[in-house]
């Protein structure tokens, strides 16, 4: 033990040090907490929240061929495609799909498979409800989720 | 004081060779337990022999694909559609163990540059002593099972995945025992095969002689079945277990 | 809450004490529940019960196509699912001999090791909380959030990240992810001195590790330890030199070592894994080549029948995976070398003989993740 | 009526030496509305001081900036159902909080917030208050048996074992103080007045005398009040990351608030036992200077400086205004807020409002003793909180090795060279 490191201990550098970096962050510049509802967090462009199925901008028609892709890839099984044949066009075209977000672990694995990018995932994060409605359906994954406005 | 303690790595080699000298287990030769990444004897495939594991591995093949896996379309042919095969190991190693044990070994082959070993089950705790003890695999990495529930003879493959620091190799043993065989234990050897056999017991129920403490570890105890064999479906449960235990009807 | 076993006294010394640490106590990290028995506050045996966390992780694997599987090695050792998956990749790539292109090498490398940062920073957070220093918890957490948005921008997922794909990278980095992860690694490093300057010289501190847990590099390599654990006992082995592994041989970092053996030591030797980490993403962000970020890989990916065993040097110690194929689309047996799992174990051996208040320092300096213990 | 009032409040004599018993029992009512309020108080500034130190915001829900937060979360604990383990000692369980919040309310009998604002002037007042506070370890012992469960066990066994040796190391630098009262007159005093007169009349705070043993002797008692107090970094008793919540984890609702009740004012008790000893109690800093004789109302008869300092403490409520009004200002302009902003104007206003009355002549002279008393006590417990935000915490040997190894020895030498030095000069 050297005559600096006795002195040190003596005069309690090692807390005094600690308790300068404490004194510090009282600044309450430093404070990093996110008053949630009320200030937004930034969502990252790919984050992976609720799918959304995309339609076509310019007719309004969905983009989902009824390839069956996403279901297939999906891990957990929660999506289901149901398709019918239209009898003009002769073209597959989608009646149903579903998804279930009680077990959606957000993966993207769907959102890759998709051929023709109609399945994305949003940036949208609040889908809590209050009841247990976790299978979405088509209509509203198209709308996508409204955003909740947060009220006393 | 504190700030000494940790070099900053800029004596490796001093350090390892105090931890060596605690105990003549790590790096007896004197040499640094890490060498520089050299593929010794590993990372060099040459399709050669006949795959004698995998064969077997072939028709133990329990699962079937789910059709939903499958598109209507032909699956896509693998990219190199013989595949890369065993090619025997031709090294010291194997060869000293194969002269010594005889047919006790009965292969020694690599797979895409990774080497292992089948052995009699019987010799088991005497091959594995000798790659602790003579050849320095002093690690005992892990230790699991396979299950081929279709293969006539032996139903579990026993692997052992040991490495040496001194030889900086991997090599994985495995041994082939029927089902409600018992394996002996290696805690004797590797104190760290403990947990493992304990949990390779939880999920197959293979049974090791004379493991200090065989219970299940992951699953509670009283849980009937293995989950991790073939014949145990992915959503089975112990429907009496949770009923007594949880008091609540399995959900399944 | 937690309770006496009074029933297991009957075989056991009257003056021995069963105290139920777990599964809901504030320092397991979760749900690890440990038995000790205790002389006083000594402690003269512990127990581990695991397995409160068990999924099924390897029967799951069995029941799903390679690329499907991807996703559920996220959820092991979640703090950090980064290395996991580059894990469970190198070894499905192996399995199908695929060699991934350069640039995507390089950004799996940014990737774990910004992984490997985090995973230290909740570490060290719930290290020091579990020792009494409750404020390093939130510098660490803060900090590690500027990682997480940087995981968020790349892979859209701040958690359980999956990202990355067999074959290669998903994703190719955002606009501006070089010089935002370059701006974190200049941001972080008087972070480092910061949580430092709190604990390292702290006298409190150094007697609360110094010499608690100890383990001889011997016993280290005998129990299995590996990561940090295993090079502060004195074992100058990591994965990523020893054996290396996407373009792991192509950065110049050291590996930090203690001598000891103790959990002051595990404790410096992650914080200088810390510094190492940053000097690696500085170099790969430094050097990143171009190029395509994924090698050609079949959708419907069928590995010929085989084995292999792959392992990398995930934060927490070697993390291996043993994938046997049939030659079908699903694995026919996944296991996974859980780092935590094996490392726990030395657990008994490191307390026994030690107090109460110890348990908790050495069950925090292992690094456990409960996820990866039961997986 | 006001006259009676006003003539009682201006002798120079405590309640009790007075024996004037409805005054007494008004102090003592008094004092533990205060503090209560203050631990109220504390327990908001301890939650945002610690959420500002780890880079949080705290409280920010209830009231504006959390200030409603204790009411709430006193509400909330006495609105909870009220659980006796089933295997506890019933009578015993429910008796240690009552017990543990008497022990921590009767140090305050002593405590001289100025020079008539204590209850009564024991001639052995420190001791009372050591003898006093030293209770509470039979009272912890008795939650941690009575909750029948190892953690509470195992937290009073630590809890005895650490208060009553750090008990040691600080009864015998308390004991070097009580000598230095002795220094001119040769009469030394264990009177907690008295204690804080003999500073005033040697023109020195205790920390200064016979420099360095005063502030040894300082530390030593800063170090051993945090152990005594079960307070981090020597909050083994009740570790959360060790024993849960140690003696008092089977306890909840009112029963564990009085723990908390208890806990606090034990902060206090020690803080005022170390203000009183070492730093000149209610004596305002270089209160022996009074600056240049002024006349300027009649009733006052000091000097510049005394006038200036009689006018901080309406000082200080007008900056803590201020602050709210600013942050007043300052709140998100938003219909949800409103009712925020407007409850923090009208604390700021009545801040505002205290500010004013304080400046009033009578009651400005009146008020600086407790003033300069509780800001000096306020700086104790801005220490408790910083400690806790910045250290780790002992181990339980560790913890014995320093109050053995280290305060003893040092508050033993200090202790005896305080003797010789005093009896040399």
């Amino acid at each position: 033990m050297s005559v600096a490191s006795v002195l040190r201990k003596t005069f309690f550098v090692d807390l005094v040090k600690g308790l300068a970096v404490t004194f510090k962050y009282q600044s309450p510049k430093e404070i990093y907490t996110e008053q949630y509802p009320l200030q937004r967090p930034t969502i990252a462009e790919r984050y992976r929240g609720l799918p959304r199925l995309n339609v076509n901008p310019d007719t309004g028609e969905s983009l989902c061929i009824a390839c069956d892709l996403c279901a297939l890839a999906c891990p957990e099984h929660l999506i289901s495609v149901k398709s019918e044949r239209d009898p003009k066009s002769k073209k597959k075209v989608i009646s149903t799909w579903t998804y279930d977000t009680s077990r959606c672990m957000f993966c993207g694995i769907c959102e890759d498979s998709c051929p023709t990018d109609c399945l994305e995932l949003s940036q949208d994060f609040e889908f809590a409800t209050y009841s247990r409605d976790f299978i979405i359906d088509r209509e509203r994954l198209e709308t996508g989720l409204v955003p909740k406005v947060y009220e006393r | 004081m504190p700030e000494d303690t940790l070099g900053n790595s800029s004596a490796p080699e001093t350090a390892a060779a105090q931890a060596a000298d605690a105990k003549s287990s790590v790096g007896s030769q004197g040499e640094p337990p890490v060498q520089p990444a050299k593929p010794t004897g590993e990372e060099a495939p040459k399709p050669l022999a006949a795959p004698a594991a995998a064969t077997a591995a072939a028709p133990g093949t329990g699962a079937p694909a789910p059709p939903a896996a499958v598109p209507s379309k032909t699956p896509a042919a693998p990219a190199k559609p013989a595949g890369p095969v065993p090619e025997p190991w031709n090294e010291p190693l194997p060869n000293d163990l194969m002269s010594r044990f005889g047919s006790a070994v009965r292969e020694a082959s690599t797979y895409l540059g990774q080497a292992y070993l089948v052995i009699d089950c019987a010799e088991a705790p005497e091959v594995l002593r000798v790659l602790r003890d003579e050849c320095q695999f002093d690690y005992c990495v892990d230790l699991t099972a396979v299950h081929y529930p279709k293969r006539e003879a032996t139903q579990f493959d026993v692997v052992w995945i040991l490495y040496s620091f001194t030889r900086n190799q991997r090599v994985r043993v495995k041994t082939q025992i029927k089902d409600g065989d018992t394996v002996p234990s290696v805690v004797g050897l590797w104190p760290t095969a403990n947990w493992l056999e304990r949990e390779c017991y939880d999920m197959f129920g293979i049974q090791f002689a004379g493991h200090p403490d065989l219970r299940r570890i992951l699953l509670p105890d009283g849980w009937k079945g293995f989950p991790l064999r073939k014949d145990y479906p992915i959503t089975q449960q112990d429907t009496e277990w949770v009923r007594e235990n949880l008091h609540i009807e399995s959900g399944q | 809450m937690t309770t006496s076993h009074r029933e297991e006294r009957t075989f056991l010394d009257s003056q021995e004490l069963i105290l139920n640490m777990g599964p809901q106590h504030p320092s397991t990290h979760g749900v690890l529940r440990v038995i000790l028995k205790l002389d006083g506050e000594k402690v003269i045996g512990t127990e581990c019960v695991i397995g409160y966390l068990h999924r099924g992780v390897e029967k799951i694997a069995e029941n799903r196509t390679y690329a499907m599987f991807n996703p559920y090695v996220d959820r092991m050792d979640y703090v950090a699912a980064v290395s996991n998956g580059l894990g469970y990749c190198l070894a499905v790539e192996k399995l199908i001999n695929v060699e991934v292109p350069a640039r995507a090498q390089f950004l799996r490398v940014i990737m774990t090791e910004l992984n490997r940062l985090a995973s230290h920073q909740v570490w060290l957070g719930t290290h020091a909380l579990d020792i009494g220093a409750m404020t390093p918890l939130f510098y660490t957490f803060r900090d590690r959030e500027e990682i997480l948005k940087i995981f968020e921008k790349y892979c859209g997922a701040r958690l359980t990240t999956h990202a990355f794909r067999i074959g290669g990278c998903q994703y190719e980095a955002y606009d501006g992810m070089e010089q935002e992860v370059l701006t974190f690694c200049d941001f972080l490093l008087p972070k480092i001195d910061e949580y430092e300057q709190l604990l390292t010289t702290n006298r409190i501190w150094v007697e609360r590790t110094k010499g608690v847990g100890v383990i001889s590099g011997a016993d280290a390599i005998a129990m299995g330890l590996t990561g940090p654990p295993l090079r502060a006992s004195g074992v100058k082995w990591d994965l990523r030199k020893a054996q290396p592994y996407s373009a792991y041989d192509q950065f110049d970092f050291e590996i930090p070592i203690g001598y000891n053996g103790d959990t002051y030591d595990r404790y410096l030797v992650r914080i200088a894994e810390m510094r190492q980490s940053v000097r690696i993403i500085r170099q790969a962000v430094e050097r990143l080549p171009q190029g395509p970020i994924m090698a050609k890989v079949s959708k419907m990916l069928k590995p010929p029948v085989g084995e292999v065993y792959v392992s990398i040097e995930a934060p927490k110690g070697e993390l291996g995976y043993y994938i046997v194929s049939d030659g079908s689309l699903q694995p026919y047996r996944v296991r996974v070398r859980p780092p935590s799992f094996v490392n726990l174990q030395a657990l008994d051996q490191m307390v026994k003989g030690q107090l109460v208040a110890d348990v908790v320092a050495v069950i925090g300096t292992l690094d456990i993740v409960l996820g990866e213990v039961d997986r | 009526m006001l006259q009676y009032v006003t003539g009682y409040l201006s002798q120079p004599v405590t309640p009790g030496e007075a024996g004037n018993y409805i005054w007494a029992l008004i102090y003592i009512l008094v004092v533990i509305m205060g503090v209560s309020g203050v631990v109220l108080g504390m327990n908001w500034g301890e939650r945002k001081a610690l959420a500002h130190m780890q880079v949080r915001l705290g409280p920010m829900r209830v009231g504006p900036h959390g200030l409603l937060q204790p009411f709430a979360d006193a509400l909330k604990l006495l609105t909870k159902e009220d659980i006796i383990p089933a295997g506890a000692d019933k009578l015993v369980f429910s008796l240690a909080p009552v017990a543990i919040i008497v022990t921590a309310w009767t140090v305050f009998l002593v405590v001289p917030f100025g020079r008539t604002h204590a209850i009564t002037d024991m001639n052995i007042g420190v001791l009372f208050m050591l003898g006093v506070s030293s209770l509470s370890v039979l009272c912890i012992v008795m939650a941690g048996w009575a909750s029948n469960s190892n953690y509470p066990l195992m937290g009073a066994l630590r809890s005895s074992a650490q208060m009553v040796s750090y008990e040691v190391a600080m009864g015998l630098v308390v004991v070097s103080a009580v000598m230095m009262t002795a220094t001119n007159t040769n009469v030394g005093t264990l009177s907690m007045i008295g204690i804080v007169e003999a500073q005033a009349s040697q023109h020195f705070w205790f920390i200064f005398k016979f420099f360095p043993l005063g502030l040894i002797a300082f530390v030593v008692f800063a170090i051993a009040m945090v152990a005594e107090t079960n307070r981090a970094p020597f909050d083994l008793p009740e570790a959360e990351s060790e024993l849960v919540a140690g003696f008092h984890t089977e306890y909840s609702g009112f029963r564990w608030s009085l723990f908390m009740l208890a806990e606090y004012s034990g902060m206090i008790a020690v803080s005022s036992i170390a203000v009183t000893l070492w730093l000149g109690g209610w004596l305002r800093p270089f209160a022996s200077i009074h600056g240049p004789q002024i006349t300027i109302p009649h009733y006052w008869r000091g000097g510049a400086l005394d006038f200036a300092a009689s006018l901080l403490p309406a000082l200080c409520m007008f900056l803590l205004a201020l602050f709210c009004l600013v942050g007043a200002y300052r709140m998100p302009r938003l219909r949800t807020f409103r009712i925020q902003t407007a409850g923090l104007t009208v604390f700021g206003l009545g801040l505002g409002f205290i500010g004013m009355v304080l400046l009033c002549p009578p009651v400005r002279d009146r008020v600086q003793d407790i003033f300069w008393f509780t800001a000096k006590i306020g700086v104790f417990m801005y220490l408790f909180i910083w400690y806790r935000a910045t250290f780790p915490r002992y181990r339980f040997d560790q913890l014995m090795r320093v109050g053995w190894k280290v305060l003893l020895p040092i508050g033993l030498g200090v202790l005896i060279l305080t003797a010789i030095v005093g009896v040399l000069l």
